[in-house]
């Protein structure tokens, strides 16, 4: 089965970003696919590559990177949440004249339209947020 | 078509197992997920709701890791809501017919 | 599978205390563009984005409800609005926008496209949904 | 001493409300904002807990620009309530000895 | 003024489902160097944040539970756990960690630093605080 | 009278950043001090200066800066809570080798005693969150 996920939280101070991660893997894990993984609003800020969490606690951000390293997954961000919430790739950041790209491997930048073909072509779905 | 409804709200804190259980479908599956799974212990001020609920026809399920995570064991939860892991909750989404998130 | 689907958005928060509102708005727009089915249900505090008369100005946050006046445009037209949740707010039909489309069938009419729905008509629009978008 | 408590969410959404005029003393004050603002309007499902509550002495408020941005005009404000604007929230931390922020 | 401020703690919410419990006894050890009297206030969902036996291992979050147990050592020992919230959630304090501290004027005596509160206790704790901090 | 602010929220997600912004520039008015502006939580985030929101929109981080250039505001990011979230001054940045700072103008990390401090130097403390 095909699945799509929405992330409407951030890391760290709400569990729907770490749910969305846990609900992901699993699928993977029982042999279904993962058409997109759409991170919108404040969740946009999963695909930081500037975050360095304790050494004891999870780097949620670096777990998506692998994840979708490992298992070729499409994490897209919502570009006009990440341009509010300062998530860069070097375009933008050349085209908005700031320092440096800070976002995450294996995320790219995108706009709507990929979360409402997402809901097209997946067969589920899956919204998790607060 | 059957739906599966996810609420990762504490029902102490949120009215929103209060709508989905007003708005859902008898052959429906409620999970518990997060600060949902508080829902789904016995004597509290919500199991009421949700034993009428099942009553009615509608199935509960509760994810386990979230339970552990508070310190809530299994055998305090109301009978006939099944624990599920995270696998579980893979497979409710796919046996279901869509999934709607009382965010 | 017919590459049509019932898109219905779940909206039920209360405009401005959190962007959820505005965003749905967004996706909606944005969705519009690929000609699936679209239904708009305002459910609890979700009725509050369609007040009349909004004024952002003293908290400096962009006025974004004038857009929903748009929806009809866009050939969204099917906008339900939970009766239960109204009246609890002591709210009626009338403090809300009256959301108008044109109708192509019929020379162009101009219709209403505000539903007022009760538990057992919502409870039908989520189990018919073929996505579930949750605001 | 007295304390002023603010209330930023719905009370048709979550129970912080409710637990404030719980644990509320007489001659405190709560004061509605974001989308608490909903919370002063007449003939809701919590209307009466805040008229209960002013009974008992309690003094309420609401922030007008927040009730303004929601379209809900002050004239549907139970009686009673002021209306105040962010200088007269200021006024009201300051004249009160501390402030509970009912998150 | 004196330096020395009552801080008071008010938890509502449960841990894990967002980072709140954590951040609040971050900020609760911290501030124990600043030597000011510190109580702290578990009510509404903030009463989960002391069960026992929390496990965090499936959902792949740091287990801060233990943490609580040193508060004693830190002096914080004026924790007020509201009684009304612990029985809606069909709880007792059994269910809770029983936190404790050595009372230096009474030879190092192991003590409860665990105390149910009624209402108007709760209320009296609220009133009575020099700073509020709201988790 | 002297006001501490502590910030639990970021940007657009939540109004609380609105809020806090609009209670602080209305203190200020009204002849109080701010003696200090915590940001803790996801609040950090509103001290990123990669932000480029909708011309149409506020730019909800610029206006902290700006508040703060004005009226020399001491704006404070708790320092565990932006490196979780990859918030990062030059040090940081340099120390944790990521590519540039993108801290915001006036805004300065440093621990949560700062907030301690800010409660037991204010009069009153305000705290703005979800």
């Amino acid at each position: 089965m095909k699945f799509a996920i929405q992330i409407n939280e951030g890391p760290f101070t709400h569990q729907a970003a770490d749910t969305a991660y846990q609900f992901t893997k699993a699928a993977i894990e029982n042999g279904h696919d993962i058409f997109r993984v759409f991170f919108y609003h404040d969740g946009v800020n999963n695909g930081t590559m500037y975050g360095v969490p304790p050494v004891d606690d999870r780097n949620v951000q670096a777990l998506w990177s692998d994840l979708a390293e490992k298992h070729d997954l499409d994490l897209v961000v919502c570009v006009a949440a990440a341009q509010r919430r300062g998530i860069m790739d070097e375009d933008e950041a050349k085209r908005h004249g700031k320092g440096a790209a800070n976002i995450a491997p294996k995320f790219r930048i995108s706009g709507l339209g990929q979360l409402i073909e997402a809901g097209i072509q997946a067969d589920r779905l899956m919204v998790f947020g607060d | 078509m059957s739906t599966l409804h996810t609420v990762n709200k504490s029902p102490f804190e949120r009215n929103s197992l209060d709508t989905c259980l007003l708005l859902i479908k008898n052959d429906s599956t409620v999970l518990l997920i997060e600060d949902g799974v508080s829902g789904a212990l016995q004597n509290t001020t919500a199991s009421q709701s949700i034993s009428d609920a099942m009553q009615e026809g509608v199935k509960f399920a509760v994810l386990g890791e979230d339970l552990n995570a508070r310190g809530l064991s299994a055998d305090r939860v109301i009978d006939g809501i099944s624990v599920v892991d995270y696998a579980g909750f893979v497979q409710l989404a796919a046996d279901h017919d869509n999934v709607q998130s009382w965010l | 599978m017919s590459t049509t689907k019932k898109f219905t958005y779940i909206n039920r928060k209360a405009p401005y205390g959190s962007v959820y509102a505005l965003e749905s708005l967004e996706v909606v727009l944005i969705g519009a563009a690929f000609e699936q089915e679209v239904q708009l249900v305002f459910v609890d505090d979700g009725v509050y984005q369609l007040t009349k008369g909004q004024e952002t100005d003293g908290i400096g946050m962009k006025n974004f409800s004038k857009t929903y006046a748009a929806l009809g445009d866009y050939d969204v037209n099917q906008i339900y609005v939970c009766e239960q949740s109204l009246a609890d707010r002591g709210l009626t039909l009338d403090d809300l926008q009256a959301l108008t489309y044109e109708d192509e069938d019929d020379d162009w009419a101009e219709k209403s496209s505000m539903n007022l729905v009760n538990r057992e008509q919502l409870s039908d629009l989520i189990s018919d949904a073929d996505v579930l978008l949750n605001f």
